[in-house]
């Protein structure tokens, strides 16, 4: 087996040598090796500018000086080795997206399992143990070794140096040691299923986590605890690569809104994941050796736990929309050839979500136990940390007022962002409303609020997010038509899947169950009927995307014609991103709508014979 | 940088349709109150059955809500569709001036939602209150949860296991406390929820309003048989309800049982109106301030019955030495819950409280509040 | 890539001398003798708010002297500080709770 | 740059860079740290909240004169290390070096009285698990204090004993190749970490050691 000349400086690389390493064919590796000639010439991007005093709108954005021939990253050596000790963002980048789409499908059969037991009340597909570890350990892998890491690692790792000009992170060897704990945290967890499955819930509450359960805690809870340290570690390197390596000229408020919003994802990363760590510790600490901080026979208080956690999760689930909404920050501009409305108070906004989203975490609470005036408090913050979100989807709203808007795949999944995520968060909203959230509390409303915000927020911008920077990763072309296909599945399919949730949520069919009142039947096998439609739109992507490694088009440095300096090197970027420093003298998102019209009239002018007035 | 990020000439947006559509808010909602009801003749509901005082109120707030959450995400999305179509690339749609900042626009749609945030919180806020401050004169029904069963006891003795019978019309206070892990009481006919806690006393209260029978659901994820956790309430017609009760073999009270408890684990040893040791006399505690050593004052509920049983020494009783043994352990917690009702039912009777208040600290007795009470007795 | 909050401050950054360290130091001690001190006397409440200022000042001598923070530009600062503040948002909304909790007579609220 | 361009990471344009992102990537990761120790202190707020007798009595019987000579110790230590931090960066070699070894010796002169400290615990009865006795509520509470006496003296060790190593690490490196004003950044970097454990200490000190003396 070889790999063809025209593939070389492909991903498909990366999925064949894999492949050639499990089969343990060292021969073939060798081979591989020696069939390393000199790469293809990735063609020139524009030549070098003269100098500030000419640039003209358009392209002043940097001045890259390129050089004659360039190796691609992928074209960096070709073993696996060369990938697994690669300190290079990018190719980290490919190692978080091979493992977190691994355990997306782990999670999402686990997804599969939970719906097709509840196609009928009583169930019989599988046991009620069995159900129970089913939806824990969706939960656990979705949120901890999917969501979390899905746009920061993979698109955040990938693009921070190449947006903000720098030739990678400011610590590519903590970089690498981060995708190893992760791996690590993943083994953890996949082993804590194999040896029997945890039944606590991701949100394993005390005491039924720490004295009760008669599962695999332990192997589970380690998993997360290491894995909480690879989330450190990459908010470690984001924020101190932000702040010290910025290319000349690339101040603060002309940094694209992706940088921004994995800065403030970082921030959270850092300031929230170590109580979790330590909220684990203390769980691990109750089970192994009996000490009871959140035992209330032992005097502790199991309303502590609840607090720690939430500290942690709540404002992780804005690590979850938070980079979402950069990557929606990105398309919308780019597909409307217009400038992004309002600018600066998009990127207050989106510190005001990680900031205000450290003070509502008590909203999970308000059955529980706490205090009146604690869930008072909880409540009205909640309300408020509404707002930022609301500005940022005004915004985007606006933004295409005016534009010159074209319907590629990734504004398709940006569009349904914008829709579902309005969804999600107003029923958030709802639950932050007490005397409502007394009834809806762990029911199927909640379920239906986190997944249109996650699965139909998150999910969306993270595959508009891979079919946007498509190109630039892979320096290929996915095909459009099957890209929009998928678009378009994956959108009715989650409408059908979660749509009918609320309504049971709302007559009282509680979450985490296994039997179910008949009368709750209709609408659940309506469900199940959506996420097969789900399902098959995820699997989509996976063969088209993989196929386009060997036969999509060749991409050209900037398919897009967009902003942003990751756009102004070669696809996929020679090894150090640019060959000479970029130097920055504009803000992002400097796209002018009549100028598209006009380039897209000029051609057609000719044939169609109108005046060339711009229209009314 | 050499050009400004900012483009002038704000031009006029279309105007945000929130305000133009407040007045049709209310037909929305209609509508859907005509849905949801037309749904339920089909047998298929979309709404549960609002069978207490407060689920109307609850309701209120949600359709409320859910009609702006409507109203509001059509407008998003009809805004979006709209654009997309009208500046679709190639159309001949105006593109002159794009705006890229509108000071007045943006002011509005964050000063709108925050006002609507507002008055939502609030109302909310107030129900909510209501939800969990029960009236006076409300039945108290002794909840015991357990993996995975509810156990609920009447103040006539009655014991009922996943069951409950209450008559329509009379408020029902729910008392509650696990013997295990965190379970939760919820009857979405009533919109109640509260969790119930190992070690700790919850309550929540509710009036059936419509007699019937309705789910009662464990809500609270609480291992295996978490899903199989439910039960029936039966609200009944009061009549119905004393017969009910005159049929069911009622075991002896709560308090009597209490009563038989107290003497047999030496309570009335020490507590006891002729006794060796200095201890309180329990009558007529119930409900009234009690001044701790530690300078508090706190008034003598449940909850501080049933912790100064199972946890003397938290809260020991100014002028007292902590001798009184722990019960944590020694007995159940069905049978704390007796004692507690049987102390409750010795009764309110005056001449109790004031004797055994610190002189600078009693004041006004029970009419002072809390706050100024443990001032008060700081100062000294 | 020359970074640009860098270049702001270079110039004349003051750097500590090895005698601050020492008074430091020195100053140091003389809290911890303090603090250890005061605790065999009974303030009533006032224990151990008086032994946690204390700890506060100990804290910030060594933050700004010994690691520097007093002669280093403001991001060092935003950092140092954003630790503690977050510590402080994690206690003071979850105390908010925990020390609510008997407000009402309502048990379990 | 031309100084020891070995020593500047390809990322890099040059030391300086480096340095200060060094030592930005140490102060935030102190930020996680804060937090880490920070859950516990909340636990110990909530508790001692509830429990203030019960504290006060347990934390009589900690031991207060090795607590607070350890107080002293650590503080000395963070001491030296500044002036570690400051020799390293006036390239004084000798001085450093003596300072690092100095640093470390009071590390780990704290980490054998702790050592002694639970040893004296345990011949006490006061290892929680162990030999604690419980018999009634109020020794519950008693155990509550114990149990987080040792988990938070316990993580702070932990802490402190990677900061030993890290010590003996630079040490060696500086015994080796030596700072100077350029290139000094493991030491800066080392030593914001052990003033930090200080730091986490000096809150340690009254909370553990003071509530039981009056
Ligand atoms: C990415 C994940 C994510 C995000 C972003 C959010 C965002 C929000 N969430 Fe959600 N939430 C979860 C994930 C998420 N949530 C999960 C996983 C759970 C369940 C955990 C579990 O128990 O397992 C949960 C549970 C949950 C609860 C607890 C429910 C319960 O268990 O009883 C509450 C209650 O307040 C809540 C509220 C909110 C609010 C107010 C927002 C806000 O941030 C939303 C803000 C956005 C908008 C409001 C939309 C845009 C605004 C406009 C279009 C303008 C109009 C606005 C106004 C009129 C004000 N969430
Ligand atoms: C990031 C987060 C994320 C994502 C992406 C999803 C995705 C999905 N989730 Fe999940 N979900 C959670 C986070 C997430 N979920 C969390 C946190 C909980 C709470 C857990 C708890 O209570 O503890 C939860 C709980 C939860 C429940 C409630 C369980 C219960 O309370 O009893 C349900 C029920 O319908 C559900 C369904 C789904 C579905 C249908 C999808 C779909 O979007 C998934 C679609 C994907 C696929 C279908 C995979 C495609 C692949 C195949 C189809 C191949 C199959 C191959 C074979 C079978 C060989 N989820
Ligand atoms: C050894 C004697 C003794 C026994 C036996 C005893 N108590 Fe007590 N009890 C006391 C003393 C002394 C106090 C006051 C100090 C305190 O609050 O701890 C007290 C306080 C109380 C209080 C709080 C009274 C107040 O005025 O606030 C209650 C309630 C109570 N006991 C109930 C009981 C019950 C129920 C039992 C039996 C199960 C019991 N006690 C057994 C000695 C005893
Ligand atoms: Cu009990 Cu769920
Ligand atoms: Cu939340």
């Amino acid at each position: 087996m070889s790999v063809p000349e025209e593939h070389r400086g492909s991903l498909w690389n990366v999925l064949t040598n894999v492949g050639v390493a499990i089969g343990g064919a060292i021969g073939l590796n060798a081979l591989l090796r020696t069939l390393r000639g000199q790469p293809e010439a990735t063609p020139l991007l524009k030549p070098p500018l003269a100098g500030p005093a000419e640039h003209t709108p358009r392209e002043e954005i940097v001045e890259a000086v390129v050089a004659e021939r360039q190796h691609s990253y992928l074209d960096d050596g070709y073993t696996v080795r060369s990938w697994l000790l690669s300190t290079d963002h990018k190719r980290i980048a490919i190692l978080y997206m091979l493992t977190i789409t691994l355990f997306f499908f782990i999670g999402g059969i686990a997804a599969t399992i939970i719906r097709l037991q509840l196609v009928t009340p009583q169930g019989g597909l599988v046991q009620t143990a069995t159900y129970n570890r089913m939806f824990t350990i969706h939960g656990i892998i979705m949120v901890w070794f999917f969501l979390i890491p899905a746009v920061p690692a993979v698109l955040g790792n990938f693009l921070l140096p190449l947006m903000i000009g720098a030739r990678d992170l400011a610590f590519p060897k903590i970089n690498l040691l981060s995708w190893y704990l992760f791996v690590f945290g993943g083994l953890f967890t996949t082993a804590a299923v194999i040896g029997g499955g945890v039944d606590t819930g991701w949100t394993m509450y005390a005491p039924y986590s720490s004295l009760y359960s008669n599962s695999q805690v332990l192997a589970a809870a380690a998993g997360i605890f290491i894995t909480g340290f690879s989330t450190i570690a990459t908010g470690v390197n984001f924020i101190v690569t932000t702040h010290t390596m910025r290319a000349p000229g690339l101040t603060w408020f002309r940094l694209p809104l992706f940088v921004w919003t994995i800065y403030a994802t970082a921030l959270i990363m850092v300031l929230a994941t170590p109580v979790l760590a330590i909220t684990l510790l203390l769980i691990f600490a109750e089970r192994v050796l009996g000490i009871g901080v959140f035992n209330p026979a032992q005097g502790g208080d199991p309303l502590l736990f609840q607090h720690l956690f939430w500290f942690y999760s709540h404002p992780a689930v804005y690590i979850m929309i938070l980079p979402g909404m950069g990557i929606v920050s990105e398309i919308i501009p780019c597909f409307a050839r217009k400038k992004l409305f309002s600018y600066t108070t998009v990127a207050i906004a989106t510190f005001g979500i990680a900031g205000i989203g450290f003070l509502v975490w008590g909203h999970h609470m308000f059955v529980a136990g706490e205090s009146m005036y604690a869930s008072l408090l909880f409540s009205i913050l909640s309300f408020l940390v509404a707002i930022p979100s609301a500005i940022k989807v005004f915004n985007w709203t606006a933004t295409l007022y005016k534009g010159s808007i074209r319907f590629q795949t990734p504004m398709l999944y940006a569009l349904g962002f914008i829709g579902l995520f309005t969804v999600g968060g107003l029923t958030g909203l709802m639950l932050a409303s007490l005397a409502v959230d007394v009834s809806l509390h762990d029911t199927y409303f909640v379920i239906a609020h986190f997944h249109f915000i996650m699965v139909g927020g998150m999910v969306m911008a993270y595959l508009g997010g891979i079919h946007y920077w498509w190109p630039k990763i892979s320096g290929r072309m996915y095909p459009e038509l099957w890209g929009k296909l998928a678009a378009l599945t994956i959108f009715i399919g989650f409408v059908l899947t979660f749509l009918p949730q609320f309504v049971l949520g709302h007559l009282g069919m509680p979450r985490r169950y296994f039997h179910y009142p008949p009368e709750f039947q209709a609408l659940n096998i309506l469900s199940t009927a959506g996420a097969s439609i789900l399902g098959v739109g995820y699997i989509l992507p996976l063969f088209y995307l993989l196929w386009s490694l060997r036969h999509g088009e060749k991409a050209p440095a900037n398919p897009w014609n967009a902003t942003g300096l990751e756009w102004q090197t070669a696809s996929p970027p020679p090894k150090h991103n640019f060959d000479a420093t970029p130097i920055v003298t504009e803000g992002p998102y400097n796209y002018q709508p009549e100028e598209s019209e006009r380039d897209n009239r000029s051609s057609e002018e000719s044939e169609r014979d109108v005046s060339a007035t711009p229209g009314r | 940088m050499t050009r400004k990020l900012k483009t002038e000439a704000p031009s006029r947006v279309t105007s945000f349709p929130l305000t133009r559509r407040a007045g049709g808010l209310g037909s929305l909602a209609l509508l859907l109150a005509c849905t949801k009801a037309k749904a339920q003749e089909q047998g298929f509901p979309l709404g549960p059955p609002q069978a207490s005082s407060i689920s109307t109120r609850v309701d209120a707030i949600f359709y409320t809500e859910l009609t702006l959450a409507l109203i509001i995400a059509f407008s998003v999305c009809f805004l979006v569709v709209f654009f997309c179509f009208k500046y679709r690339h190639g159309s001949r749609a105006n593109r002159s001036n794009p705006p890229s900042r509108n000071a007045k626009l943006e002011v509005a749609w964050i000063g709108i939602p925050v006002l609507l945030a507002l008055i939502f919180f609030a109302w909310a806020a107030r129900t909510y209150f209501d939800m969990y401050n029960p009236p006076p004169g409300a039945i108290d029904i002794y909840v015991t949860a357990k993996q995975w069963m509810w156990k609920l006891q009447h103040p006539e003795g009655q014991r009922e296991i996943d069951a409950l019978h209450i008559p329509v019309g009379r408020p029902v206070r729910l008392i509650m406390t696990s013997q295990d892990v965190i379970h939760s009481f919820f009857v979405p006919a009533f919109r109640i929820k509260q969790d119930v806690l190992p070690g700790r006393e919850t309550t929540t209260w509710f009036e059936a309003t419509q007699a019937g029978k309705y789910h009662l659901f464990c809500a609270q994820y609480c291992g295996l048989n978490h899903s199989r956790m439910t039960g029936w309430i039966y609200a009944m017609e009061p009549a119905d309800y004393e017969r009910w009760l005159s049929q069911t073999q009622g075991e002896p009270t709560l308090a009597a049982q209490g009563e038989r408890l107290y003497e047999q684990l030496g309570c009335s040893g020490c507590h006891g109106a002729s006794n060796t040791v200095r201890a309180p006399t329990l009558e007529g505690l119930y409900g009234k301030p009690v001044p701790l050593s530690n300078g508090q004052v706190v008034i003598a509920d449940d909850r501080y019955l049933h912790d100064s049983i199972l946890l003397p020494k938290l809260q020991v009783v100014a002028g007292y030495k902590p001798v009184m043994p722990s019960f944590k352990g020694a007995i159940s917690d069905d049978q704390v819950m007796e004692l507690v009702a049987y102390i409750k039912s010795l009764g309110n009777n005056a001449g109790r409280a004031d004797p055994r208040l610190p002189q600078n600290a009693v004041g006004a007795g029970a009419e002072t509040t809390y706050q100024q009470q443990s001032v008060k007795a700081r100062i000294k | 890539m020359q970074a640009i909050d860098r270049n702001e401050q270079e110039a004349s950054r003051p750097e500590p001398r090895p005698r601050t360290f020492i008074l430091t130091g020195i100053a140091l001690l003389l809290l911890l003798a303090l603090t250890a001190g005061l605790s065999w006397v009974n303030l009533g409440l006032f224990n151990t708010p008086v032994a946690l200022l204390i700890a506060v000042a100990k804290a910030l001598l060594i933050i700004f002297i010994f690691m520097e923070v007093g002669f280093s530009k403001k991001l060092i600062w935003i950092y140092a500080a954003i630790g503690f503040i977050w510590l402080g948002i994690l206690f003071t909304l979850s105390l908010s709770d925990f020390l609510s909790r008997n407000y009402l007579h309502i048990p379990g609220k | 740059m031309t100084s020891a361009p070995r020593l500047v990471g390809e990322q890099f344009d040059d030391l300086e860079q480096q340095q200060e992102a060094c030592s930005l990537g140490m102060w935030v990761f102190l930020c996680t740290e804060i937090l880490l120790f920070g859950g516990l202190f909340l636990s110990y707020a909530v508790y001692r909240h509830a429990y203030p007798q019960a504290f006060h009595d347990a934390s009589h019987d900690a031991e207060y004169w090795i607590g607070t000579s350890n107080t002293a110790v650590l503080l000395i230590s963070s001491l030296w290390m500044a002036l570690s931090v400051h020799c390293a960066r006036t390239g004084r070699r000798k001085l450093l070096l003596l300072f690092l070894a100095l640093t470390l010796i009071f590390g780990l002169a704290f980490l054998g009285l702790k050592g002694l400290e639970y040893y004296l615990d345990y011949k006490k009865n006061e290892v929680p698990g162990i030999n604690l006795p419980v018999t009634d509520a109020f020794s519950r509470q008693k155990e509550m204090f114990w149990t987080l006496y040792f988990f938070m003296t316990g993580l702070h060790a932990f802490h402190l004993t990677i900061g030993c190593g890290l010590v003996a690490l630079i040490l060696i490196l500086a015994w080796r190749t030596g700072y100077n004003a350029k290139h000094y950044a493991p030491v800066e970097v080392t030593g914001l970490y052990w003033h930090f454990i200080d730091i986490v200490w000096v809150f340690l000190y009254p909370l553990i050691y003071l509530p039981g003396r009056h």
